[in-house]
């Protein structure tokens, strides 16, 4: 049977590259579930641009705070040692190269790690809120997406079709079927759900894999 | 600078706002940190062909109703009156969400123009016309759409785009205090763009939670100093 | 009898152009013993670039507070409303207009209100610390300073010798002997001290000078 | 990034400073929020060739006993040990007194390089270095020396000169109080320059009056978030 991660499980998957000490960014979305997906025994400081550092989970019903809130308005809980600050000092902050990872949607991936995360044909209006300044400053962009469309267009492409978020910045991509790593050489696939094959991977991706030696099943 | 800042109401706060004014507006979103009660002033108030300068264009009253029961107001109540000709910011609409808001409505049918920044940048470029720079470079939007039109420059080998200096005519923001001089503190991620359009406008306007009298903010704790604030309401939540 | 100004009723002088509701910066020197001469009635926020808005006067020698200093080293004491800043957000404060009048020494102002104050042949390395960001960015600009050298030459010419702060900046000079406007249309003889005349104040002067028709005695 | 930030002494702080490092020194002048225990120990562990960003030169140990009864420390400690090979700050000595500081006698004899930065455009560009931009344009300098080989640009009719971010190895700041984390807050004039330069080092260290545990620090009130900080170390006052 092919199995597909479900979102709950690619933010957790995402988790899992979350080193001891590091400084995260949770893009707006499916990568905002990570906050709750922090590995045991590891400390995370929760980053996130509306000026908040150090947060802890996402806030339940009854703690919901709106002047406690991420970039995508989600209350989220106080952890010891939180700060807070202003716009001009986050991205700051983020520019400057002091946010570790960032975790963000995707529409399009090329396999040169170029990223399409906002803009779509027919919605000129949409915007790019902070993705693009994430993605230049932080110093590990990781993707969670799902690996195709609805209509099974391959969002992992040789070039993105969709407008530009940044160019070559993605460094781990992280779908409902693979973990790929993009690297000097290519598109690496390094995990695979469970039941899929990686010719099979490559079926559904728009760019050439090349299949790491120690390819696996997703570790979780 | 008056001595005396603290005005009645936020009627009286927005009074004065010409049509064709150009206005920033603090917050993030649609929640925390956003002056709502001087955005439905300045609804009330009329004033037309506003140039806004924000980090969210907001959903409106209809799709805030679709969105959560019972809904809320945000700075889509400018669009849907037909006050605004032009939107700078980094989150015109949201890509996401069906059906439109409406400034992205209005933009479909042509009606109102956008101007696209990145949400650093735009922090950046209002802090920028805030302390009398006028320009700098960043890396963020190098090879984008973002780049067109604009200047580019090689410096220590890597690529950066000239982004130029942000102003307004008048600045609304909300704080959580303020004393009567005009320095204020903030709540949680209410602060975002608030302190930082402080400065940038001609007049800048804060609606607080509360107000209290000088001496009170600890002078450690104060976030915008009172210089850069010329009028304040004292709104209780 | 010829008298000159002594330094503090220069500082006294230079004060009652303090508007009420100002917000004012005191440069190295002379000028910060303005900060004990506020008109009565007034109310003057004052503002030094190390990163203060809204001190009092200077503190006698039982108040003083090494972590309560202007940018000449010398302790002030509290005021309510008083706050404390970084010299980042200091001088975006102090570029971007925000502060009112600074008063500031000199070496030379030119008739074009060209303004020398920091450097000096034969000291390569003294430096002009905040005096060119002040010059640049405040709405007004006053120089206090000796109307001529301890050799007596003058130190209002119609070109700078020393090495500029910036072109084109003071407002208004006060000196032991004048009170000096600079206009477009050339500068402008204002105030007199008692027992001096206007050509005696020129031939002390190098550039030309005009008298105000309200030529007067200086004002304390 | 490590977690545990916190180290016995200054000596421990410094101990891999190398020769030719570019430091960032903290504070104003000779007095508050200068990291002088640092400053101390950087002297004692005898690095040599440094190049020092710092506001003020300092007066060193002679004249600062000339100055005042029993004198002072400052940053003058490392121009009298030959430490320095170039200075780059707004004031490198003291117009107007007299007998020169060490840094001014090694720059008369030729032994140190000068960079003479005005102050607002030195910390601004120790804040580009620290938020990844790659410079500023701003009116300050023009027509001046300062604007010498730098290049001009006229935006809206007003000239400005382009100015460069500036990076160290190392900063050593000031302040009040950390939790152990590396959260900073400061107290009054003390804060000048060491919340600017926290950020645009590759390693951070700091001085502080007294060391609290995460939380007991108002998340309000946080000057300098600790992701800018890596090195802590507690020197009661």
């Amino acid at each position: 049977m092919k199995s597909r991660l479900d979102e709950q499980t690619i933010a957790l998957r995402a988790a899992g590259e979350f080193t001891d000490g590091s400084v995260v960014n949770l893009g707006y979305g499916m990568p905002g579930l990570c906050a709750n997906f922090v590995p045991e025994g590891r400390t995370v400081f929760f980053q996130s641009e509306n000026g908040i550092l150090g947060y802890g989970s996402l806030a339940t019903d009854t703690e919901k705070d709106y002047e406690m809130i991420n970039a995508s308005d989600q209350p989220v809980t106080a952890l010891p040692g939180m700060c807070f600050f202003d716009s001009a000092v986050s991205f700051d902050m983020i520019r400057g190269g002091h946010v570790d990872i960032v975790v963000l949607g995707a529409y399009q991936v090329s396999e040169k790690g170029d990223l399409a995360n906002w803009g779509r044909p027919g919605r000129p209006a949409t915007g790019m809120g902070g993705g693009m300044d994430l993605a230049v400053g932080a110093s590990k962009v990781i993707v969670t997406m799902l690996h195709t469309t609805k209509e099974g267009e391959p969002r992992i492409l040789r070039e993105c079709t969709f407008p530009l978020t940044a160019r070559q910045c993605v460094d781990l991509i992280i779908t409902d079927l693979a973990v790929i790593e993009i690297t000097r050489d290519g598109l690496v696939l390094r995990e695979i759900a469970l039941g899929w094959t990686a010719p099979e991977i490559q079926a559904v991706t728009g760019a050439e894999l090349i299949s790491a030696a120690d390819l696996k099943e997703i570790e979780l | 600078m008056p001595v005396n800042k603290v005005v009645n109401n936020c009627d009286e706060a927005v009074a004065d706002i010409p049509d064709g004014a150009t206005i920033m507006i603090g917050g993030f979103g649609s929640f925390g940190g956003l002056p709502i009660n001087l955005i439905v002033a300045l609804a009330n108030q009329g004033a037309r062909n506003l140039t806004l300068i924000a980090n969210m264009g907001g959903v409106g009253f209809e799709l805030s109703h679709r969105i959560k029961p019972g809904g809320y107001q945000d700075l889509g109540i400018l669009f849907e009156n037909g006050q605004v000709a032009k939107f700078i910011g980094s989150v015109p609409a949201l890509g996401g969400m069906p059906p439109t808001s409406p400034l992205e409505r209005l933009h479909n049918e042509g009606k109102i123009e956008i101007e696209m920044v990145p949400q650093g940048t735009l922090a950046e470029r209002i802090r920028c016309g805030a302390g009398g720079l006028g320009g700098f470079y960043t890396p963020v939007g190098a090879g984008t759409v973002i780049e067109k039109g604009k200047e580019k420059k090689v410096i220590d080998g890597k690529e950066y785009i000239l982004e130029l200096p942000l102003y307004a005519d008048f600045a609304l923001i909300k704080a959580h205090h303020a004393d009567t001089l005009g320095n204020l503190v903030y709540k949680g991620t209410a602060r975002c763009f608030n302190p930082v359009m402080a400065g940038a406008a001609r007049i800048t306007i804060v609606e607080v939670d509360k107000l209290v009298e000088p001496g009170q903010l600890d002078p450690e704790v104060v976030v915008t100093p009172h210089v850069y604030v010329d009028r304040i309401v004292e709104v209780p939540g």
